[in-house]
């Protein structure tokens, strides 16, 4: 039966953007995933923006630092050539245009790469905490969600229903169906999950895609 | 005293806020968050705080943070970015306290709301920043171009008491952060006209090196020494 | 035969107003003086631009770190409970206004406190220093300066015609002729020097002075 | 090499700075200057440089500093906040090439000059200051009032290159600076696209406490060893 991928083929997708030398947000939920998936040989540097460069693995219970924490309040530890740092470097850092990749999650993206991930259209009040900031300031934004939302409808949208994180920010989009490039002229469908065709992943995507250079699902 | 600026307990520490004070709370959900100053201010019972605080949405793993002062029915106003949980599920204090019109939410992006602070302290009136152009957070604000990139104005924020936390403290109020506790501690501590800190060690002025200090005692006014045991 | 006050007469009046716990900046140049002629039992702590809060007396010839100096690049030791920091932190603490006392030096101070101290109008270029952001930023700003110029001009006048390096920010003149508040009514001769009389200072000052409540001046 | 950002000589580390580049240099006076650096550049024989540094008024007891560029006719303007000596009896390599019309001169306060390098590290475009209104600082800039008070509209400073100069580094550049040597190069590290640093000590990526790292590695692209005896 024909499966769409799981977070863990997702992570292991976006891990392949990250090259030797950078240094990478990773945003709350699904995204932290890939700091378990960058490639051998390649050794990338995690930023959390509550004030640590250098995150590393979660530590085991007697290892806990009540002091180490990252942006989603997950006990941490550091890797050698690691810092932490008040709000403002930390913020600085993002805005400032220093981190090379930031990976996060969406409820949207547009044709236009503008993202959607802070509210809920139905919800009152939401919280914005750092997106709107890693969104803008970050070299490159990789956009990682489920294609389609519970009840089947698209997350690549021709315009956003939901609430902006900010407009025109994502270069790269990372789904359980497909990898899409966010390019002047359209959304091109770069590779599509194992069994899946450029028809069938077009099916469920709102916004028009280019299909005439679709590859193989990269992997390792 | 300016030599020794120990204050006895938490309580004496926070003695002088008054019904309607502007108060920055710093920390990180529970990491560099001065629980004991806030208990020991929700104890005062006062009346339309305004907070300013990186988040609100029931502290996570943080058993005491600004939700006592909300639950309490405390706080006018709330300037924070991180308001309600992720889950819809969950509904957290503010979020409650926003929905029953108790309270009234300032929305701002993490990284402006520590701009704004550092403004406040550092005498800067106001910036141009690329965060937030075409979103909610442009609502009522002018937008700019500046330097061929659309900005938008953000002002500054002050308060009349920063209550921060911090790992050591001499006794003039030179202040050492540990590790992802600083946050935003020691801008916080230049932005209020009173800055208290909470401080789990207490050494002789002159024990810290120079090259050291993390926040200049100049910024802090009162130190209340918390061992983490009893934190 | 009368003189005018000496300089280290001058900073000890200075001194005088520098109270216990206080924070303050010292210009460069005579301003420097006034570390010297703090009270006995008070404790200041000295600002220094270049990131130095505490700075103690210089060194001698063998205790000289060449990693530590004042903005005037002198040679300096620190006090217990001095710290060190960037560019940054030392202005917001000099422009955030948290600074208690700044004394600086002066070309010319005007009736409403305007002062001109960063460049002699018949030079072409000149330096501005930290002092504009001295003059704005700290809560109080003591001018420190002889009464008259080489030639016998007034130095404070009516109105600055030297270039200004702020306006109305000057709190207290302290010559080696007076002492002058600036008030809203305008300058109040406070103090003038032993064996001077109000008239006399009158006659070498350009701005008129409020010369009703002239005291003593006022020593240790 | 991402992991390891040593270059072998001050040569090699600004081999690519071109003519008109823009470069950031860190230091106040002698200290915190990176002399090694700057003697390599002149040997470069650039022209039409711009040079963002906060004093150019002949390096007081520092031996080596932006003079030797200003001598050597490298540069087009200077934006700085110390260009003259006190006294007019001395004439700067600065002031000598304003008068002769060799080199512009953009003149800043100091702080303003600190805040403009930190607002183009930090991505924030321009701020409004109170330091200036109503001087020649204020000159052909935008005067508004913010919060009932007169600023100043003042924008962010960037550059291609920073020379800066640190006491420690580790082989990624995470660096450390000693007592009033700091001044202008953390902030000068975050605002060039380039970033070149002197640092007297290396060690070991992971030998610096994470909470002593004063400028992280991500502001830091190329170190070089420059041990204390031989600067």
């Amino acid at each position: 039966m024909k499966e769409p991928l799981s977070r863990e083929a997702m992570a292991t997708r976006v891990g392949i953007e990250l090259e030797d030398g950078f240094y990478v947000n990773l945003g709350i939920g699904m995204p932290m995933l890939v700091a378990e998936h960058i490639l051998p040989g390649r050794r990338v540097l995690f930023q959390a923006e509550n004030g640590v460069l250098g995150v590393g693995p979660y530590p085991s219970e007697d290892a806990i630092d009540p002091d180490l924490g990252n942006a989603g309040d997950q006990d941490i530890t550091l890797v050698p050539g690691a810092c932490t740092f008040d709000s403002i470097i930390s913020f600085g850092m993002i805005v400032g245009g220093h981190l090379d990749v930031t990976v996060l999650g969406a409820f949207q993206v547009s044709a236009k790469g503008d993202l959607a991930n802070w509210k809920l259209p139905q919800r009152t009040v939401g919280s914005y905490g750092g997106a709107m900031d890693l969104a803008v300031g970050a070299k490159r934004v990789i956009a990682l969600m489920q294609h389609v939302t519970r009840d089947g409808d698209p997350r690549v949208v021709t315009s956003c229903s939901y609430p902006l994180t900010a407009p025109q920010c994502v270069s790269m989009i990372v789904t359980d169906l497909a990898v899409i490039d966010v390019l002047p002229e359209g959304l091109l469908l770069r590779e599509v999950a194992p069994g899946w065709t450029a028809a069938e992943v077009q099916e469920r995507t709102e916004a028009p895609l280019i299909v005439d250079r679709v590859k193989e699902w990269k992997t390792i | 005293m300016a030599h020794d600026k120990i204050e006895k307990s938490c309580e004496e520490a926070v003695a002088d806020i008054g019904d309607g004070a502007s108060v920055m709370v710093g920390g990180f959900s529970g990491r560099g968050t001065p629980s004991n100053l806030l208990l020991a201010l929700r104890a005062r019972g006062l009346k339309d705080l305004i907070i300013i605080r990186n988040d609100a949405s029931g502290g996570w793993k943080n058993p005491i943070d600004i939700d006592i002062l909300l639950e309490a029915g405390q706080v006018k106003k709330v300037v924070t970015c991180f308001a309600v949980f992720g889950s819809p599920k969950k509904i957290s204090a503010l979020e409650q306290a926003v929905l029953d019109g108790r309270t009234e939410l300032e929305l701002v992006p993490q990284g402006t709301l520590a701009e704004r602070i550092r403004a406040g302290g550092a005498g800067i009136g106001a910036f141009y920043t690329p965060v937030g152009v075409g979103t909610l957070a442009a609502e009522g604000k002018e937008v700019r171009d500046i330097g061929g990139r659309e900005m938008l104005l953000e002002h500054a924020l002050t308060a009349d008491f920063s209550l921060i936390k911090a790992h050591r403290s001499d006794r003039i109020g030179n202040l050492v952060y540990r590790r992802s506790t600083c946050n935003f501690n020691p801008h916080m501590a230049m932005a209020a006209k009173t800055t208290i800190c909470e401080a789990e060690n207490i050494v002789e002025t002159g024990e810290i090196d120079p090259d050291l200090v993390m926040t200049p005692s100049i910024f802090v006014h009162r130190v209340v020494h918390v061992p983490r045991s009893a934190s």
